[in-house]
């Protein structure tokens, strides 16, 4: 610290050093991505959804007295930047846990250095099976898992009676990860239906290459798992392309970029009658701090919540819970405490899972998710039509026909 | 009718190529230096298009002037500030010319993505269309009403560019300024007001063709960053310096990526051209070096 | 006049003491950088002055323009990483494995780039480094992809890194002072100034060209190793041509063909780059801020400056006087 | 056998015919000049000896060795060492590295290399500048150093193209007082110029070319009242 102070002064910005007085804060690390190439809407929405359970857990007095104070740190969604800024907080910031993570292939560069430093690591919203088969004690999932999804892609396609899938995924582990456990899980699930994908680099904006193939005879859903800004840019060509969505074709978006801020500015008809896998809906039963969280969020941002605000929000309660119910901030006693958690968040009651095989490590295994179908341009989440709810298989009778 | 769609969005893209390279190409003409910068000129096009048809929410038959303006403007000040010393009063630079260009375009390009990161943000936006017709089908041909527009848009440019190269007063004391820069000042041509009118044309080109695809590649502070990578590989299989050279080679690119995608890979797509580039300095050097051996 | 005595040789050991003075200052630094992440700043900012002094060896005394050192890094960083994730060997093998397989490249690019100049080279060499990165982030069922690799570390503490880069640094110096001093240096620098020139002299082109370009690219596989070890993870971003870009500031901040100039820059650019972190991520727009007016108006960089306040002759070799047209 | 035989010697530039079947040859210990109007093919000549240019066809012969198609370095280190019409040196290296350049390139070791740099630098009476860099020094200084660093290893043969243009009266006096006793010792020499006077105080023997021919090469005081080289000359004076 000390250099750091002598640092600041001489860059002649000795402003307020975090080291104060008084009840040390409790000091929580945040990754998120807030440039480019990483997603900038997830990450801004994970801020809002900590600062705002953030708030809520201080102005009830904190956590034994202590106030919760949250460190940011910018990734990109660059591997080498979230380690980068993992180190930082966990030796530069001494964080008690970190969390926010929103990419799964920054994620799993972060949970290296948790695991190295043996800090606990809440993984808010990396898919990534991989995160979950390294099997790191520091690290818990109360976020969404790609097989999760997988199966989800698989039960849909097959009450939707499709034969033909083709995914478009991009060319990181979170993609090319799911796109291949949705092959085996229709494998498993819908062994008749004939299933393809095809790796897009996220980078490059062209991907008419990558469509025009498909237009001789579409398949009957093209599935899209990438991030914005490319996943809007590959949905407006499909369109543009007239392969889907069409009556033949229906676009499934498996990667639930429907509520995102800018979703709206950067696609337009062409997401008319996509079908979009959510983790939350407006008509979805919340529990009491899952209501209380969305109506601080609509007062603080005036959006409408979205599945991320209630993930961050979980992940910042849990590390809270744990210091309540460990009684210290050691590494040790949370990642005790977490493990035998049995805490009603935003959504449900989540706990997590001991058997240390694949996926299912340290995670909460019944994430509730849904299915709504876009039914009109610039169609707020709200009134987009659910299809599928909690628990129960898709109904293809109550899908809206394209045009 | 793959191939024949292949083929008319390889030449369409190619279209937008060329809009950017031919710029590229005027610029190393006249300097004989690459402006590494060149994809943020083309970023800056894309926003200033973007932003001002968003915020303002004027036509984007308006933006699209208005960002050749701001492209137009942001080439000459870029000039007069930083390129000047290439060619008035350092003649003991000797190397040192070539590296100064190229950190300073470097430096230049770093410095605008990263304060366009900060003052805008890094969301994308997607650009307005010039028309609103989602898709045109022309037999097997679909394409976006934006798309083919917006190509019609740059073919009329790039033609009106031509034409003024070749026939214009300015055209013509350019053309001479790239072909030899002392015997045009000798000549009594100023050709520090030549390059201040290439790099501003330049300039506006490359903002034009990132306001034309603001519609189809939504921007980010980054989006400038292929487009220049691209115009590279144009400018050296097209022949340094020379423009009909460069929109040929443009619209080659576009079909060999278009075509490479589908038939040899789709991922790696992006280096066709890098390797090609290569390739052409690594075996036909001497189509870049004609002058070498007069050096001596 | 004997060996040493002519200002050259004079001038190279006045940069080779004050490097050293430097590196002694770096290696006491940790009594007062008690913190362990000041301490990874100070790691980083040593790798970064690595890929510095290897890309000066080419721009600053061979005249040959690359903008691959990044990617050399990568390569470097790739060597060892790939190696350790298929056949988990340790840096033992890994970091002279990395030396070789960028020494090579660099050698097979060094022959390619030969009869290029100016922003010919820099074309070429930056299309080698983008072809580089994307092959490696998309190739994902070899390299992972963008996901990259993790690697093995070499020690469990940070000092232990600490002082390897600081030693591998005062090597590469006295490598590079005796190479300079030696009539290597005279031919690179000849080469720099006038090719053909140098060549009517008898000076083997050639041989001296690729030379410096596989050294150069050594040097950056070197680092990159190093890098990945350290930070136990490797990946594209460390070819980005951005990453080339803060190599290059560094340099031409430090100042350009000088042995002291790479490793002031490098280290003062990515430990101040820290501080601005604190002000928001600024440091991108202030860095190409600086690299333009140094360029514009400092061309022997801070090194120069320092030169001319101790009243010494003209920094070389960037500050030939601009002479009127 | 002559240490250097040039025959029928062609080199042609897209139609432009520069050298046409040019032969002569020259002995150990000759100092001859090439003299010739302006676009005689001098210059070319120079270049294909140094191995700057290749010829199209004909052979060159260093002491009875083909040296056609050697790059300029193998060359020099052969002996032939030459100077350009438009100087060429070293800008951002100090007048003395530029010497020491030559001579370590040829083989000298580093302290040699130093000590004769040094007495050259006395004999050119460029001791003042050495440490200067080649940049700042005058035109004519340029010359001179390029000049001397064609000696620092006695050359088998020293091409020295123009080495008299536009260089102070002062200079060209240290130069061609260089030349002459260099050439007492047995030094051999081309020397390309258009200045008639120094050629005809300094070289016995010279060549003269023109259109890429070679129309004359005897004695200098025959070659100055050879009726067709007067004719070549008044032809371009004319024209």
């Amino acid at each position: 610290m000390l250099f750091r102070r002598a640092g600041l002064l001489a860059a002649g910005l000795f402003a307020f050093s975090a080291t104060a007085f008084a009840a040390d804060p409790i000091k929580v690390g945040v990754t998120i991505a807030q440039s480019p190439p990483g997603s900038v809407s997830q990450g801004t929405q994970v801020k809002d959804g900590l600062e705002v359970a953030a708030k809520m857990i201080n102005d009830a007095g904190g956590v034994d007295g202590r106030k919760i104070e949250l460190i940011f740190e910018d990734t990109q969604g660059i591997p080498e930047k979230a380690r980068a800024a993992v180190e930082k907080l966990i030796t530069r910031d001494q964080v008690v846990a970190v969390t926010g993570e929103h990419q799964s292939s920054a994620a799993l560069a972060g949970i290296e250095v948790a695991h190295r430093y043996h800090i606990p690591y809440i993984n808010t919203n990396g898919w990534s099976d991989v995160i979950r088969e390294k099997g790191y004690p520091e690290v818990f999932n109360p976020g969404n898992y790609n097989s999760r999804v997988a199966i989800a892609v698989a039960d849909t396609m097959k009450s939707l009676g499709a034969k033909n899938v083709v995914a478009f995924c991009e060319n990181t582990d979170y993609g090319v990860g799911l796109a291949k456990l949705i092959g085996v899980q229709i494998g498993e699930r819908a062994k008749d239906i004939n299933y393809k994908y095809e790796t897009l680099d996220r980078a490059s904006k062209d991907f008419l290459p990558a469509i025009l193939p498909l237009k001789a005879n579409p398949p009957d859903v093209v599935v899209e798992i990438m991030l914005p800004p490319a996943a809007y840019i590959l949905i407006n060509q499909l369109n543009e392309q007239g392969v889907a969505p069409t009556k033949k074709t229906l676009i499934y978006d498996a990667s639930g970029i429907a509520d995102y801020p800018d979703f709206w500015k950067n696609v337009s008809d062409s997401a008319v009658g996509m079908l979009v896998f959510g983790l939350y809906h407006p008509k979805m039963p919340l529990p009491e701090l899952g209501k209380k969280i969305a109506a601080a969020y609509v007062a603080k941002t005036k959006g409408d919540p979205n599945r991320l605000l209630f993930q961050a929000a979980d992940s910042l309660y849990l590390i809270a819970e744990a210091i309540k119910v460990g009684k210290s901030t050691k590494p040790d006693d949370m990642i005790k405490a977490l493990e035998n958690i049995k805490w009603t968040g935003t959504r449900g009651e989540i706990t997590f899972s001991h058997e240390k095989s694949g996926f299912k490590y340290h995670q909460w295994l019944d994430v509730p998710y849904v299915t709504f179908q876009i039914t009109k341009v610039n169609e707020p989440v709200a009134d987009m039509k659910l299809v599928q709810e909690p628990g129960k298989p898709l109904d293809p009778s109550k899908l809206e026909k394209t045009k | 009718m793959l191939t024949l769609d292949l083929l008319i969005n390889g030449l369409i893209i190619g279209v937008f190529y060329a809009l950017m390279a031919i710029g590229l190409s005027l610029i190393f003409g006249i300097l004989k230096v690459v402006n590494f910068a060149h994809g943020e000129f083309y970023m800056v096009g894309a926003y200033a298009y973007t932003l001002s048809a968003l915020a303002l929410g004027i036509s984007p038959w308006i933006a699209l002037p208005f960002a050749l303006l701001v492209g137009l403007l942001l080439g000459l000040v870029v000039e007069r500030l930083l390129m000047r010393p290439l060619y008035s009063g350092y003649t003991s630079w000797g190397v040192m010319r070539d590296e100064y260009a190229v950190i300073v375009t470097f430096a230049l390009s770093i410095f605008l993505i990263n304060i366009v990161d900060k003052v805008v943000g890094p969301y994308a936006f997607k650009g307005p269309a010039l028309i609103g017709i989602s898709r045109i089908t022309i037999g097997p041909i679909a394409i976006s009403g934006h798309r083919l527009i917006a190509a019609i848009v740059a073919i009329v440019v790039i033609i009106a560019v031509a034409l003024i190269i070749r026939y214009s007063f300015w055209g013509r004391q350019i053309q001479a300024v790239s072909q030899n820069r002392l015997g045009a000042s000798l000549a009594g041509i100023d050709t520090a007001k030549a390059s201040a009118i290439v790099f501003s044309l330049a300039g506006g080109l490359a903002a034009v063709s990132g306001a034309l695809l603001a519609n189809i590649f939504n921007p980010t502070p980054d989006v400038g960053v292929f487009p220049a990578i691209k115009s590279y590989v144009i400018v050296v299989l097209g022949g340094m310096g020379s423009v009909p050279g460069s929109i040929v080679a443009s619209l080659v690119l576009g079909v060999l990526e278009s075509f490479g995608g589908v038939y040899i890979s789709y991922q790696y797509r992006d280096t066709f051209g890098l390797f090609i580039l290569i390739l052409f300095l690594l075996f036909r050097p001497q189509g870049l070096f004609g002058e070498k051996a007069r050096e001596v | 006049m004997s060996a040493g005595g002519h200002p050259t040789n004079r001038r190279l050991r006045v940069e080779f003491i004050v490097s050293l003075a430097i590196l002694l200052g770096v290696a006491v630094l940790p009594a007062v950088v008690t913190n362990a992440y000041w301490q990874g700043v100070i790691v980083v900012s040593m790798y970064f002055a690595m890929l510095a002094i290897a890309w000066n060896i080419l721009a600053g005394y061979t005249g040959q323009f690359s903008l691959a050192p990044a990617a050399f890094g990568m390569i470097g960083a790739y060597a060892t990483g790939l190696l350790a994730y298929y056949y988990n060997t340790g840096f033992a093998i890994g970091i002279p494995a990395a030396i070789l397989v960028s020494g090579f490249i660099g050698l097979v690019l060094g022959r390619i780039v030969l009869r290029l100049r100016g922003p010919y080279l820099a074309l070429t060499t930056l299309s080698f480094a983008e072809i580089m990165r994307l092959v490696i982030s998309n190739s994902i069922d070899f390299t992972r992809g963008d996901l990259g690799l993790n690697v093995p570390g070499i020690f469990q503490d940070r000092l232990p890194y600490y002082y390897m880069m600081v030693l591998v640094l005062l090597a590469i110096q006295a490598g590079l002072f005796y190479l300079l001093r030696s009539r290597a240096g005279l031919y690179l620098r000849a080469i720099r100034d006038d090719e053909i020139a140098a060549a009517s002299r008898g000076v083997r082109i050639v041989y001296w060209k690729t030379f410096a370009f596989t050294l150069s690219a050594a040097i950056c596989g070197l680092a990159g190793a190093l890098y990945g070890h350290f930070a136990h993870f490797v990946s594209p971003e460390l070819g980005l041509l951005q990453q080339t870009g803060v190599v290059i500031s560094m340099v031409v901040i430090g100042g350009l063909g000088t042995m002291v100039g790479p490793l002031i820059g490098a280290l003062l650019v990515y430990v101040a780059s820290e501080f601005l972190r604190d002000v928001g991520n600024y440091q991108l727009v202030v860095f190409a801020l600086l690299v333009i007016i140094f360029a514009r108006f400092f061309r022997a960089g801070l090194w120069g400056i320092v030169l001319a306040i101790f009243g010494a002759k003209r920094a070389r070799p960037a500050a030939v006087a601009p002479a009127a047209e | 056998m002559p240490c250097l035989a040039i025959e029928k010697v062609s080199k042609a530039f897209g139609g432009l015919k520069a050298l046409d079947n040019a032969s002569f040859s020259i002995e150990a210990g000759d100092l001859v000049g090439l003299i010739g109007p302006n676009g005689s093919g001098k210059t070319t000549l120079i270049n294909i000896l140094s191995g700057h240019l290749v010829c199209d066809s004909g052979k060159v012969e260093l002491d009875g060795q083909p040296i056609v198609g050697l790059r300029p370095e193998a060359l020099a280190r052969r002996g032939v060492l030459r100077t350009f019409q438009l100087t060429r040196s070293f800008p951002r290296m100090s007048a003395f590295d530029n010497l020491l350049v030559s001579g370590c390139a040829l083989g000298l070791s580093q302290q040699d290399a130093e000590k004769r740099a040094l007495s050259l630098l006395e004999d050119l009476s460029l001791t003042r500048i050495m440490n200067l860099d080649a940049g700042q020094l005058s035109g004519g200084q340029m010359k001179l150093l390029e000049f001397g660093s064609c000696f620092m290893v006695p050359p088998r043969i020293a091409l020295l193209d123009e080495p008299f243009a536009a260089v102070h009266p002062t200079l060209k006096e240290i130069m061609s007082g260089f030349i002459r006793r260099r050439h007492a010792e047995g030094q051999t020499f081309i020397v390309v110029s258009h200045d008639m006077p120094v050629i005809v105080e300094l070289c016995p023997r010279t060549v003269c070319m023109n259109a890429g021919r070679v129309i004359a090469d005897e004695s200098t005081r025959a070659v100055l009242t050879d009726k067709v080289v007067i004719e070549a000359y008044l032809g371009e004076a004319a024209a």
